[in-house]
């Protein structure tokens, strides 16, 4: 089952993956787009980290809102918004639980999902950051019924590797990547790089 | 090669702030401990609407810069050509709700969009009523047709000043909000730049224009416009610019309009004027008549040379509104 | 490289001009049907002592940015970078006189002052009472002990704003030149330059400044200044400009003084407040306090890049004339 | 006898030195200065010229201020300005005379060079015009009471070529090439060179 701790570890384990991937994300981010990629992930989950190691809230959903609180407030970048709506959409969702099981772990990618999806007005099918929570939340929801939650974790960790990897054959229709529109084929896109490397971490705890 | 009047480039965006605040003390005032929230000094004002506005750091006067009276309450300062935060967003609306509510007007930009939206979500869970306008004028942003997907420029002045001036008389958040949209849909913008700019940390130009060349169309950070070419003469230069706006609202014959020309940083005053007057010379030939000019800089990007020409189109309403006073540390109006 | 909007270069001047006069034909208009003398819309003001200047083109909002209401009534315009005629000052002279004489107000340039003094020969043929004010007071222009050789530069804005609110009030023309003197004596300035400027009928920079390059005390037309060096850090070129500006009135604990952060032409906005952020902190730690801070541009050199700072000592007399407001198409101020 | 037809003829051979040393003109002012001093000298003597060539004027100091006031207006810098009050304070000097005497022809001089020494407030010694137009107004004193209009034509010229001479070893204090000041020593001053023309073309018809 799914609690704060492990919440806690989640936040630990996307934070070093992010610190381990920072230059990669700022190489991939600087051919498409500005380059802060790394610098924001590492904010954002350093941040979160770093404030709610010590929290003693019990409330899992509670404790992923006031995550995405802190990424909101520290990285005010395009990825930090949607990651820190993410959070807080996901939690919302999961108010007054102390103990998630697989099935709500489902219902925060779904949330999580819905609100990317509504703050960015992004599709599934424009290269973003959606084209890796879209299939998480799809696969979370299927893998639920299992009851089990290694499967959950083996389903997320799946669908966003093959959601990274099918968006490289699409076209950057938003954000600074949309410049570049038809260039953008064949590339791989950060925001998905780094959402497909947070829910990796994340699906690394999930027990 | 770098040249320009800094300390530290990390510590740009609040040096100038510190820089604002101690200039014009009796008119601005920061909030939440935050320099990057900055309001009226004499907010909030009860029993009117609150308007608030936010952007990236670099295009003095916008954003912060109509805050003050007339115009708006508040405004959330980002980095150089970065969106502010959601939660500044939130800290300046809650200094500047009076009651009435907050009005969000702000630029179509995919950040500040989301911080925006963002933090009005946050507001109404602390139940202050947001509304929002978001502004996009810039026809070389997208085609007809699809006006949503169009940057927000100069022509932002315009929503500001009506929506500003309402909110004044009284009206309610959604009479406002009212104006602010009618304001809005009546005024188009295009630009053309010589050259590029430097951030500060980045250090470097973010893209280049070549010696001799120009870029019709240019956005205010550097987004691709739609044509770029030799530089012309300057009364080539508007014609080309006014054929891309007068037949987009359209503007015609018998219309009465107020025009904005807006240097984006380094172009010198002198070729705002010879450039109006080509301006002029079209106007009066289509049978347009112009209530007022303004000729300055009124949204920049940082040292870039260029202008932009924005149209605005009038009513008794909007023209109403357009001429009562303002005053702020970056822009003053007597009534007209 | 000569990247501008222009048309003919030689037509420069006076296409400027055409675009001023048609975005402001309520508050100018030309006499004698030449372009080059500009008064104000309802010149002459009888029973108001009238208030001239001229000068170069090439620095708005000066010369004929300030005619308007608190300020000027008349302007004549040169070239770039060139006094204007004697016969255009007498143009405008006589069209602004309303039976209490005329007081100009220029700037200390052996050609204006050639011309003016001409004017004021012609002028006395035709019995109009004319006296003159020449501003100087750039402090790198020449030493303490030889202030009659310092050219004028930004710090002018000063005196034509206590002058103008004087002959506003009706007084007369000796005493309108009291407080011009008053206001030229108590203001200093100093300027920095980054880079050159090119005046368009030459086509390329008049001068040179290395890349990395600053130079100190550089005039408006690139005149030489005081110190060519490395650019440094805005604190400490402020810190090196407030060191020649202070002690030379000079300043003191206890003095009250407004400052004029001035922009020359393509620094942006953003970095004058960076500036002014340290010439804050100097003045509060001499006990220097301040009183109004101008931000802008007030006196340019075309594309220029750098700034001047001029501080302005204030005594009663000169605060209440300061504080007046005052109305041009290139200067508003509400009552401070 | 010096009258208004012999004071077109001056001003018409004026016009024509200045426009066949326009380019040297502008040389030598490229040198210390703007440049423009062969463009504003041509100017002002050929609008002069053009303008007054039909005029009915028997004054000869009426017309010699006429021509004064059309320079004034048709070329305003520094030397245009200069010129144009000498004309006017010579001319203020012969006033209600129709015909000139050798004495006038020395007041038409020392009032042109007063007037340029009041306006510019250049002194002798400071490489100026003033260094070609006091020897020549003092020049014009001396041969005046010859009673002979040659001894003066020969008596300016010789001076303002002699004053030429000597201002190239003075020190450039007034107008841009003050900037120059001691790089200036050695080289001709450009004012001076167009003085020297004036004085020379002056000369030429005085009889
Ligand atoms: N409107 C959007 N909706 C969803 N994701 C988006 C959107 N715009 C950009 N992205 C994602 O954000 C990534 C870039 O993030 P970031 O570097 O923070 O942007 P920026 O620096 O331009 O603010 C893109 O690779 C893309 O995956
Ligand atoms: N104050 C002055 N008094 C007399 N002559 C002067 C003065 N200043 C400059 N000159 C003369 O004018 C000449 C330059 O004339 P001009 O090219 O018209 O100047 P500018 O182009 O700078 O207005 C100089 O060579 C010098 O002889
Ligand atoms: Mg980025
Ligand atoms: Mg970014
Ligand atoms: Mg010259
Ligand atoms: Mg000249």
């Amino acid at each position: 089952m799914f609690d704060v701790s492990q919440a806690k570890a989640a936040l630990h384990a996307v934070r070093l993956t992010m610190e381990e991937n920072r230059d990669r994300l700022i190489e991939l981010d600087s051919a498409v787009g500005d380059g802060d990629l790394g610098l924001t992930m590492c904010k954002a989950f350093v941040t979160a980290d770093q404030e709610l190691a010590g929290s003693s809230e019990t409330d899992v959903g509670k404790f992923l809102m006031q995550a995405g609180m802190t990424m909101a407030k520290s990285a005010p970048s395009t990825m930090g918004t949607l990651v820190a709506t993410g959070f807080m959409r996901g939690g919302k969702a999961l108010k007054d639980k102390t103990a998630c099981a697989p099935a709500d772990i489902a219902a925060f990618f779904r949330a999580f999902s819905d609100g990317v999806m509504e703050r960015g007005k992004a599709k599934p099918g424009n290269k973003t950051l959606v084209d890796v929570l879209e299939p998480v939340a799809v696969a979370a929801e299927e893998a639920a019924s299992s009851g089990d939650m290694d499967t959950v974790a083996a389903a997320i960790r799946d669908a966003a590797r093959k959601g990274e990897e099918a968006s490289r054959g699409m076209m950057s229709e938003h954000g600074r990547a949309a410049i570049y529109r038809e260039q953008t084929i064949g590339k791989p896109d950060p925001g998905a790089v780094a959402g497909r490397l947070m829910i990796e971490a994340f699906a690394s705890v999930l027990k | 090669m770098m040249k320009k009047f800094l300390n530290k480039p990390e510590a740009f965006v609040d040096e100038m702030l510190q820089g604002i605040l101690s200039a014009h003390p009796d008119q601005l005032k920061h909030v939440a401990d935050d320099l990057r929230c900055i309001v009226r000094a004499d907010a909030p004002k009860p029993g009117k609407v609150g308007l608030a506005t936010g952007g990236g750091s670099g295009h003095l006067p916008l954003f912060l810069g109509y805050v003050g009276k007339g115009l708006l309450d508040g405004c959330a300062v980002g980095g150089v050509f970065q969106s502010p935060g959601a939660d500044q967003m939130l800290e300046v609306t809650r200094a500047i709700d009076g009651g009435k509510g907050v009005l969000y007007i702000y630029g179509n930009y995919s950040g500040d969009r989301m911080n925006f939206d963002m933090a009005t979500e946050m507001a109404d869970m602390e139940e202050i009523r947001v509304e929002s306008y978001v502004a996009g004028e810039d026809v070389a942003s997208a085609p007809k047709g699809e006006e949503h997907k169009r940057r927000g420029v100069a022509g932002i002045f315009y929503v500001y000043k009506c929506a500003g001036a309402k909110a004044d008389e009284g009206a309610d958040l959604d009479e406002v909000k009212r104006i602010a949209e009618k304001a809005g849909a009546n005024v188009r913008t295009i630009g053309v730049a010589l050259s590029p700019v430097i951030v500060p940390e980045v250090g470097r130009p973010s893209f280049t224009i070549g010696d001799g060349e120009m870029e019709i169309g240019m956005g205010i950070h550097g987004e691709p416009g739609i044509r770029r070419g030799s530089l012309m003469t300057a009364d080539e230069v508007v014609q080309e610019m006014m054929d891309q706006i007068l037949p987009d609202l359209p503007y015609e014959s018998g219309d009465e309009v107020s025009v904005l020309m807006n240097g984006l940083g380094a172009t010198p005053k002198e070729e705002l004027y010879v450039a109006y007057r080509k301006v002029a010379e079209i106007l009066s030939e289509k049978g347009i008549s112009v209530f007022k000019v303004y000729v300055g800089e009124f949204a920049t990007s940082l040292e870039m040379t260029g202008f932009s020409i924005s149209v605005f189109k009038l009513d008794d309403e909007l023209k109403g509104l357009l001429a009562k006073p303002a005053c702020t540390p970056f822009f003053e109006q007597v009534e007209l």
